[in-house]
């Protein structure tokens, strides 16, 4: 009943294979140099540390909890690296490897799961939007903003300082979500320049792929009527020529796109998450070998690109990321109290206010009171 | 006997329909970030007509007719107001806002304090509510307590033409996401119009008809019902006060207490079953704030608890004068 | 953009031609004698006249709206007689012919639009679920119920007398809501016995369906992993039969198919419609030569299988029974207030008592008063 | 010193999750037509682990692993009802019970009534509700006033293993439609359960705590709270009687009342916001009905009306031992 392929077959773009070969395909090419492949690398690698990091400090007590993009590296870099600055994301909560291309500070994403805000970066600024863990929520949000580029006739100039569109991350379990599909609608009706990706990772928590559709993803968008398309999310490669190329698509006014990067989630679904439960090591075991890292590490020895301390410098680059990242962490701030209250409204009510005030004074009164 | 703050020049006279649909012009004339969305308000203007001709004047890339999904239209509208718009969405009825609740409540009401302020969402969700229209199920519903539950959403409504004129372009212009009811039944009631006055605040409850012997509390449809209650009463010699609070959320509670110290007796008023209707909110707060000045429990009129009702017996399921005079017999029977 | 195709095309199935004519589609035929069809014709003249009667109620007051099938009848009768006994249906509000073809009384369907109740006929006794007035909940209810049968060993026995399917009607405007597209998730994920029978009427109230999708509406279940055809939706033969291999698709436990039977809203949405507002003569003109009963009268009395005689005598039939509907519609009693109170919950609360008391007994004071 | 309907034989100790694992698995047994959907609540036997060992034991025809998409899991539950199942549904967190929202109050909640009782709505919808657990956006809502002023539905929380193992059979023998909410932060609490006693009505309050100068009014997870202000307040000399709703609608007024007419005094809490929380309602119910009795205005400690801030700002929103017996101050103030 399922026809759910492997990461192999013919529907997969894939440009570079597990082992490191670059291979071609009919419809897309990456046509970087080596030393911008090496800047991928570089980037997975700095983001799987950062990830590394952000989950010891959850053991360590540090976050109430973290979602690691372990193993979605290429997925994230590649189609992050695909964006121009002035596009615009729309990601759910796994997302670091594309806020990482945003510039967005990795702090700032601790800062959600510590606790101390609920999304402390610019949205505007880093043309990156607020984590959303409602599954499937930030999918009409980026389909309407790209509705507002469209009216602001940032789309369809042939310039490409100027032509813009957004992306959207989601998971596999999101497709079932009336929201995303209501995305879908919408985005095909208004001929929205926005480019749906979803990192197929094979699992909502415990629940696989088979429990939310019987075909693979990428076909859902020839319900909808517009074009779908498979491709190796492991492969940053890849990711990046079939991301650049739906970008241009909405780009040049021809609307959206789905993008099912076949992916895996090597970790936990979050540090609360217990996967022994409901999967096999053997899978975990299988999909090891088509790491993304290791690839592109394969590929450019090879080529001679990198060397061993070309690998070692990044290695100490890592090192004190994550040593600036845990030192940053341990001494943001607590918010205060007052944060509860302000914006709320962006006029504030007199009805709050008070609330404000009153509370206020009984914290205050208990102090005197020690 | 009003204390309306608009100016006392003479208006238009129109219906509270077109007093909406005047308003909404203005507000696409006054910004050209404005923009409509909804299902039917392009070429038929709504089925209530409110939008009747904007899309005409001002074209279908302000006016949008969306398709058949009322979170999308939210959630859409959500992604426009992150781009600079300020969306006016129209849910065609009451009971079809309920597949918007969770853009509404989990992205449009915290969307500003989860951004710290950064992400405004300058939004107004019009829903032509309540009953009294002999409809069919789900057409007749008031949902605005399920609104006014929720921090980070304001909650207004109108009772008249001149309140719908200027309330829908104050909602429209506030960087809060606004849930605006239009009480769909008075839609047709004229009213004067002045559209050079200053309007009142839009959070500030007004005192439509004065009186001292029980204050009679509602908005939107059910402010109409209360004034007619009151007229009734005078005609037995008894003065009371009726306050349109025009805002739900949040309350002007200074101008109810003020009435309260004054009358010492209320009622209060509105279609939403009783259980946890706004009357709750009133009656607590009142209680609280009021304590030594109440001769009478707060009582409470309401729709039964129960669904909205088949049209032949939703005349006794809303609330009318007689209902509304008994709470105040009860009441000073204290 | 659009690719909607017009009412001819190879992708509809069609079994008679708008003239009347009989013709053969490779994967459909329609077997049933001319009795049969003179049956479809006779449960088709009489469900427009129910129609037309009750838009004349309402027009004259007696109804507060009426939802009008004009034009549809091909489609409901076509797809009406397709089911067996033990089938079940979940209508949306315009189903007026599939109800005559599960028995309900159309005084009942009369009901709810005078307002005398919400829905008064038996749901259970008639396989034909309350009228679902919130669009698209009802194919989640089917898809729910379909998943039951499952469960209860309903499906698959190769039993013509056991096995079941459900069938939900919907509209076009409804595909794009949320409940719709996650049924058909659930019908898929699950393989549920399910047949989404789509009414293409190519209007949702003012918005005509370039608005929701821009591909054919049938193919939205590509993207869904389980078949979807389009029939003509004024030709009954062709709608039954297709109808009838989906259901049977789901009896046998072969899952869910979505029908798109593309046919036209003759009349305004409700009585309370002014179509003139949004579209135009001419496409109501080109759909009259597409009428649903006109090709089957021609097709029959062609084939000598009707006369003028069996006309008229279904003429004073369908006179009959609408000066029933009539008569019983203006005598139905209104409910007692108290049916406002009962059923609310099966097991009634004190507080919902105490306030139903406390009413009567208000009303009670009143009459006394007067 | 309790009321406690349960029987006093001891009975098992164990954690309130566990203590609802049991009871679903007695409702399991009980009942061929009881099934369980949700997400994730199979092999993984759900976040919380409250259906752990159940799919093992009774297959997937009967506890089912659900597409992600609320409104799916509750819209397919209401059609396995209408095909005689009594499906108990759980949503994973507090804030994403919202996708359904539009099936619970437009069509679990009307069902029944729109059938004239033909077609019951036998359902169970499970919510892990309320804060305290340090979580990020989204888990830890108390949504129960959303569904409380919504006809037709039924709202009970438990606060303690005994209720958790006998509330939950009961509303999963209900004909009627529960909201079953479940205090997360208190899953890990141990109690005793007899499982051979006969429980109290599933509607009907209970006095857990005697006293005689104010009544604490608390349901779920603020009833652990009410009864720690109350010793603390013992240990002042101060005798607080505590009531533990357990239904929050219906709500036994009966139990609050004749606890009202002896102490005089009240102060409710809860963890949602004040303005149109449970509080108001009690609040007016009680001033209705006790009027006479009351020497100080129903006093509210609920979360603020805003949002719910993020971890670190939790333990201020969320009502504590102080925060109550600040307000039992304030009360006896009057
Ligand atoms: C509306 C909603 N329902 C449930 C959840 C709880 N939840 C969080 S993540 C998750 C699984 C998501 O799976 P997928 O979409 O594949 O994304 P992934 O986590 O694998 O990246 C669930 C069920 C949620 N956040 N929102
Ligand atoms: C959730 C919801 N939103 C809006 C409406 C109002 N409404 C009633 S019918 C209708 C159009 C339906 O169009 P379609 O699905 O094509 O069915 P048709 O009426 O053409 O048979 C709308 C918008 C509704 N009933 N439910
Ligand atoms: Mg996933
Ligand atoms: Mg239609």
């Amino acid at each position: 009943m399922s026809e759910h392929s492997g990461s192999s077959g013919g529907e997969l773009v894939q440009l570079l294979t597990p082992q490191g070969e670059r291979i071609d395909h009919p419809d897309f090419s990456y046509s970087g140099s080596d030393d911008e492949i090496a800047a991928h690398l570089r980037d997975m690698v700095l983001v799987r540390r950062i990830d590394a990091e952000a989950t010891a400090l959850q053991r360590q007590g540090e976050l109430g909890i973290w979602t690691s993009l372990l193993g979605q590296e290429a997925a994230q870099i590649g189609a992050g690296r695909a964006l121009r600055s002035q596009d615009v994301v729309f990601p759910s909560y796994r997302e670091h490897g594309v806020a990482w291309c945003r510039d967005v500070d990795p702090l700032r994403l601790l800062g959600l799961f510590r606790g101390v805000d609920l999304g402390g970066w610019d949205p505007h600024a880093a043309k990156f939007f607020l984590y959303a863990i409602v599954i499937g929520a930030q999918t009409l949000h980026a389909t309407g903003y790209a509705m507002g580029l469209e009216k602001d006739g940032e789309v369809g100039n042939n310039d490409p300082e100027r032509d813009a569109a957004v992306i959207s991350y989601f998971g596999d379990g999101a497709t079932s979500q009336g929201d995303v599909n209501e995305s879908f609608v919408f985005a095909s009706s208004y001929n929205a320049p926005v480019v749906f990706f979803c990192q197929n990772n094979q699992w909502a928590i415990s629940e696989p792929i088979e429990r939310q559709s019987r075909i693979p993803l990428y076909r859902r968008a020839d319900g909808f009527g517009f074009p779908g398309i498979r491709v190796d999310g492991n492969d940053v490669l890849a990711v990046k020529a079939v991301t650049e190329q739906a970008l241009e698509r909405a780009r040049s006014g021809n609307g959206p796109t789905l993008i099912e990067a076949f992916t895996y989630r090597m970790g936990a679904h979050t540090t609360s998450d217990d996967p022994t439960k409901y999967r096999l090591d053997d899978e975990l075991e299988q999909w090891r070998g088509k790491d993304p890292i290791e690839r592109v590490k394969a590929y450019l020895s090879r080529a001679g690109a990198i060397d061993q301390a070309w690998l070692e410098e990044l290695q100490a680059e890592s090192d004190a990321l994550a040593v600036r990242l845990r030192e940053d962490c341990l001494t943001m701030p607590d918010p205060d109290v007052a944060a509860s209250f302000e914006n709320v409204y962006a006029e504030q009510t007199p009805y709050l206010a008070e609330q404000q005030a009153a509370y206020a004074e009984y914290t205050a009164s208990f102090e005197e009171g020690n | 006997m009003s204390q309306s703050q608009t100016s006392t020049s003479a208006g238009r006279r129109m219906t509270m329909g077109k007093a909406l649909n005047a308003g909404l012009r203005r507000a696409l004339e006054a910004d050209p970030k404005v923009v409509l969305a909804g299902e039917d308000i392009g070429k038929l203007g709504g089925v209530f007509r409110i939008t009747e001709g904007l899309q005409k004047d001002f074209g279908e890339d302000r006016v949008i007719d969306s398709p058949l999904a009322e979170s999308g239209i939210v959630g859409t509208a959500v992604g426009m107001a992150m781009r600079g718009y300020r969306p006016v969405v129209e849910i065609q009825f009451d009971g079809f806002v309920y597949p918007a609740y969770n853009q509404i409540v989990a992205q449009v009401a915290k969307m500003h304090h989860r951004s710290r302020g950064l992400v405004p969402m300058p939004m107004v969700i019009r829903i032509p509510f309540g009953g009294g229209i002999g409809a069919v199920e789900h057409h007749s519903e008031s949902p605005e307590a399920y609104f006014a539950h929720t921090a980070g959403l304001k909650v207004v409504s109108c009772s008249n033409a001149s309140d719908a004129y200027w309330m829908i372009q104050q909602a429209i212009a506030l960087d809060d996401p606004v849930i605006f009811l239009e009480p769909k039944r008075r839609y047709h009631e004229k009213g004067e119009v002045d559209e050079d006055a200053t309007p009142a605040p839009l959070h500030r409850a007004r005192v439509v008809r004065e009186g001292t012997e029980a204050t009679l509390l509602a908005y939107g449809p059910m402010v109409k019902t209360c004034l007619d209650a009151a007229e009734a009463a005078a005609e037995e010699g008894r003065a009371l006060e009726v306050i349109d609070l025009r805002s739900v959320s949040p309350l002007d509670m200074q101008t109810v207490a003020t009435s309260v110290q004054k009358t010492g007796r209320v009622v209060t008023v509105h279609e939403a079953p009783v259980n946890l209707g706004l009357g709750a909110e009133l009656a607590a707060r009142i209680t609280e704030q009021c304590f030594y000045s109440l001769e009478a429990p707060v009582l409470r009129v309401g729709g039964f608890d129960t669904p909205y009702p088949p049209a032949r017996l939703e005349d006794h399921y809303l609330p009318d004068l007689d209902r509304v005079l008994d709470a105040v017999d009860r009441s000073l029977s204290y």
